[in-house]
């Protein structure tokens, strides 16, 4: 067990990866200087042919990625922030997502788009964006968004060996945050949800960056006695259901913490997921803390007002207790 | 690059490349045909009077060698050794295509012939084929990626980026626009500024002009680039002008408000039918005796009758498929 | 009153709206002889000037209605097929919408980006793609999808009236579907749902081509004595939640019907909302009907089995009906 | 065009020119100082050095052309007379700002005096100009709209599109590429194929190269090329090569593992200061008298002053114009 930032825990698993496989690759912009320290010295330990600058040229990059796995490489493609995926969408949503199907699965995909996403350092809208409802959206690319630095050396190493498409999307605002990363070879598997508290009172599934504002207020409402379940679910698509819709069977109540606007959000998938599958257990409204439907504000202020906090969490939590079954509006009969 | 220096073919390459134009003319004609019985699901463009392009390129390619294509890929498909009947089992919509029936005629495929793919998204090959060259420059066992694309492809920003890209790292990539007059109903010169090969220029990669309805000029031209790439000296950009004989897509007349072009323009390319042209070549070369020319004629007619017959009867997917390949 | 196909509905909204106001202008691939009739006589009437084809190239295309509509002009930018939205998606997402916001409300932008959406026609997945649920998570891009003739004429005539980035996309099933358009300047406001069928007992939202599907549902159930109230919101960005909400107090049961993949849908947001501000009305679990998330096959077997049908919709209103409220599983006690 | 015939500019223009590299230069050194004392709240990136591209071309622009700018937009903002308080402001994150401190210093924008916006994507303001000299063709009021982007900006596929658009339609566009040898921290020959201007010629657009540390030298080239866009001619490209003294970012030092370039080259360049040189110009063209130097200098200090000392004392956004301005 070593105490590491979450930037070096991704450092570690693309080394070990690399190591471990010769036919990993890694190619992006500034990759050997490396912009956030997570792909720092790659380049001398395994030379400029496997580790690539790219020119400011996402449309290729993206496309390249998926002709180099399908031509048998394990490609990682660093695309900075996550907005730049945008800049890089059509070969991840028109090629990446569907070619293997298109092509009846004669092919395997092995890549992972990684990048840098979410606001909380005044980056101003256009580096600040969290994409990940359009990409689970695509039906083709896992997504995944680790909330510590042991889930990113596990996630992004699981990532890289899996044999399909892969979004990985590290919170800006956890780079630089420490946390215990056990040692050797580890490994979370995708589609695996991880209940980083257990409780029985609420459920609240929180996203990214959004697990440690989550725990937090847990810790708080735990003094008021209130026992919540906060689950991570790590792999957004596909995302693990059965874990989610098990606590909320428990508890009866949902919260969703989610950084990305509310719109088609994780959140809101998650809702509709539970409100299908788990409605008879359900106690309460589902209530989703999401970002508002706005680009993101530049001003500290104006920022930090947008981003869900442990305050909007804890009164989210207090807010689905308050609500008993029935206890509200009753339905309008004609 | 001194193509025109090279020499003719041999006999066997130049039979084959006939024999292989012969075959997508008639896989082509025939798929033209049934378009109007209404039996095909999906849209189809031909490439009829082009033939000469990926055959010509093609063969100097083996099946370890990548090649990405476009919406009218049937002859990439067939050029670099795809299967005609798992062709057409696959624009007819059947488990056997060779994409399972779920790709169609846009998507044709083979991974194990190194077909990386016909493609929807115009230019959508291109990124995909860089991906490829990057994998062939890495095995470093000579393989060669080649892109096709159109001359409406050649405005999608993504060809710059590919040559710039290709031109800084010496991929083994060759470019290859099928200048074939149109972007869909569009006039090359309404919406296409200067030469489309110049645009290689800048990077210092060659860009080569080339007559793309001569399939020996574009074999020449299309193996210098390929020895070149192979040797680790970079990309090219190959500029074939030819053109298209049929319609951007099979029955546009039934929709469109009007002709955009002249029948007259049509007739004078079928003069110079690349076909009609390879054909003189062989005889007055002396490459091929009177009864090869028919022995190759009755191959391609028996090829494309099975390609036509077996997979009409062929079953379609099963409905569980529909569900499967998204993820390995 | 009129009968006539979508497309004629949409091309009389065009030229109306361009005799009407001369700082409308077009242009898109092939717009001139138009591939799909929308934009047929366009060039004739106004002049190569306002209606131009342009190259294939998406990347600037989506770039200059931005400029062009910061500049003055309203712009509607025809994008073709809806798949192609991912290739010119930088400028949709990082600029369109965002950039009245970032520069702190100083400009509008009027721009309608169309494309003709969803399957049916075997065309594949790269031309098949429901893409909405990454427009309406962008937050700044207003979507809006008609059902018939008649709300195209209208939907399309306030899109381009609006002073904000609309992305406007025609189901591709529908376009040739006839249906009585009124005469005159019909406008749709955008922002309003309409309920094409009225009835108490359940509540079923139906986007797009999903429509049509869902009337003929509500027909084969309305002779077994079930009334369904078939709301199309119209918009999907920003979306008419009061409609919805008010009739599923009524019913106090949901369906929805979206053409989308499942994930992060339309679908998905319509229940997440009702399950956060009507639960107290709601009988049953919300049920979506959506594509599994999967590439849209090719093969017309299968191309039919993915996309839902009137079966699927009657399936999911039957099912709807016979889940009462706390007639299933009940919450697990510890 | 002949720009190197075109006769110098008038007294007057010149020293106005002097003047706004002297305001860009100090209001960005103060920035520079400002950033080590961890006030600002997102990242900036200082065009010191590159000062004479963005005022030789602004020089023949006024409030009705368009620029679109990049994410080191200062300069721009300034060149093209936006009002200093106001971009502190902003920069600061204050609702004084230009864009209510929305926007940051990535995004800085006056629309009601042609700028466009300072960008966060690289190439994103290329679509955007292009649309916005679509619009000055169209007011036919001879506009012109002006891109700037970087060396780094000029691998982006969108500047290839609008090249050729731009050249079919004849659009009033300048195409300004500031090659100050870096994209990032990647010296330009590692990414770029080539010359940057000669991307312009196969679309038969006009490609000149420009020392960019020579206000004068872009200042004619520049003219020449706005005079032809605004008779109609079409869009023209222009490579000013030029040099940033400063990090690719503030504080770059602190996180990154290591230099990427010798404090030799910055000397170099240094000695190549367009503002000395402009000011030795000045003075041997006989265009400035010595006090006119002087109070030159010190209406800048002024300025700057002020700009850094008002902003600082107004207040924050109130917290619900967070929810505003998404829609009008
Ligand atoms: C990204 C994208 N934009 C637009 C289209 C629609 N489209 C299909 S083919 C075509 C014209 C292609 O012209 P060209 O590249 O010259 O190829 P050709 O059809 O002449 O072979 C267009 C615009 C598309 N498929 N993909
Ligand atoms: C689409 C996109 N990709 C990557 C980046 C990250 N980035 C910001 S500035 C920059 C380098 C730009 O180089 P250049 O265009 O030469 O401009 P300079 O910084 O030298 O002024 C990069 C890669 C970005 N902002 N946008
Ligand atoms: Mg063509
Ligand atoms: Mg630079």
């Amino acid at each position: 067990m070593k105490k590491m930032r979450m930037i070096q825990a991704i450092n570690e698993a693309l080394t070990e990866e690399m190591a471990r496989d010769s036919r990993v690759i890694l190619f992006g912009e500034d990759v050997k200087i490396s912009l956030f320290g997570d792909t720092r010295g790659l380049a001398d330990r395994f030379g400029e042919n496997r580790v690539r600058n790219t020119p400011i040229s996402e449309t290729v990059m993206t496309g390249a990625a998926v002709g180099a796995a399908a031509a048998g490489y394990r490609v990682v493609c660093h695309m900075m922030f996550a907005n730049f995926l945008y800049t890089g969408f059509d070969a991840i949503a028109n090629q990446a997502a569907k070619l293997r199907y298109m092509t009846g699965g004669q092919i395997r995909l092995p890549i992972v788009y990684m990048a840098v996403m979410g606001a909380g350092r005044s980056a101003g809208a256009q580096h600040s964006d969290v994409p990940y409802p359009a990409l689970m959206n695509l039906g083709g690319i896992k997504v995944v968004v680790p909330s510590t630095p042991a889930d990113a050396k596990g996630l992004l190493k699981a990532s890289i060996r899996d044999d399909n498409p892969v979004v990985f999307l590290q919170p800006a605002r956890r780079g630089g945050e420490q946390g215990d990363v056990p040692d050797g070879d580890i490994i979370v598997p995708l589609g695996v949800a991880d209940i980083k508290r257990a409780g029985g009172d609420v459920t609240v599934v929180a996203i990214g960056a959004m697990v440690r504002t989550t725990l937090r207020a847990a810790d708080q409402l735990a003094k008021e006695g209130v026992e919540v379940e906060v689950i991570d679910p790590r792999t957004l698509f596909p995302m693990d259901t059965a874990t989610i819709l098990a606590s909320v069977r428990k508890t009866g109540r949902l919260v969703v913490v989610d950084e990305a606007r509310t719109t088609c959000s994780a959140a809101s998938e998650i809702a509709a997921t539970v409100a299908e599958q788990a409605f008879d257990c359900l106690e309460a409204p589902i209530l989703r803390v999401t970002v508002r439907d706005v680009a993101m504000p530049y001003s500290p202020p104006l920022e930090k007002l947008v981003i869900p906090d442990e305050q909007s969490v804890v009164d989210a939590v207090r807010k689905t207790l308050s609500t008993g079954r029935r206890s509200g509006t009753q339905r309008v009969t004609q | 690059m001194n193509a025109m220096s090279s020499p003719d073919p041999d006999p066997a390459v130049a039979l084959e490349m006939f024999q292989r134009m012969l075959l997508i003319r008639r896989m082509e004609e025939r798929l033209g045909e049934v378009v109007t019985t209404g039996e095909l699901p999906g849209p189809v463009h031909l490439c009829i009077g082009q033939e000469a392009v990926s055959v010509g390129v093609c063969a100097h390619l083996d099946d370890a060698d990548w090649i990405a294509s476009t919406h009218r890929g049937h002859g990439h498909f067939l050029a670099k050794g795809g299967d005609p009947e798992k062709m057409i089992a696959e624009i007819f919509g059947r488990e056997t295509g060779i994409c399972g029936g779920k790709g169609g005629s846009m998507h044709v495929a083979d991974f194990s012939r190194g077909i990386l793919g016909a493609n929807g998204i115009v230019g959508g090959g291109i990124g995909i084929a860089v991906g490829a060259a990057l994998a062939a420059q890495l095995d470093g066992q000579g393989r060669v990626a080649v892109a096709f694309f159109g001359d409406g492809g050649a405005n999608q920003g993504v060809i710059m980026e590919a040559i710039n890209l290709a031109a800084i790292w010496k991929l083994p990539l060759l470019l290859v626009c099928e200048n074939n007059g149109f972007s869909e109903f569009s006039p090359t010169s309404t919406v296409t500024a200067g030469e489309i090969a110049k645009r290689a220029e800048p990077f210092g990669v060659p860009g080569i002009v080339v007559d793309g309805n001569d399939v020996l000029a574009v074999w020449r031209v299309a193996g210098e680039a390929v020895r070149r790439a192979r040797s680790g000296a970079g990309p090219a950009v190959i500029e074939a002008r030819t053109y298209r004989w049929r319609g951007h897509v099979e029955t546009e007349k039934s929709f469109l408000s009007g002709p955009y072009r002249e029948d007259d323009e049509i007739r004078q390319w079928q003069a110079r039918d690349p076909l009609a042209a390879m054909e003189r070549w062989l005889v007055s070369a002396g490459a091929m005796d009177p009864s090869a020319l028919d022995r190759i004629r009755a191959t391609v007619a028996a090829t494309v009758d099975s390609a036509y017959t077996r997979p009409l009867s062929d079953a379609y997917p099963a409905g569980e498929s529909a569900f499967q390949h998204m993820f390995a």
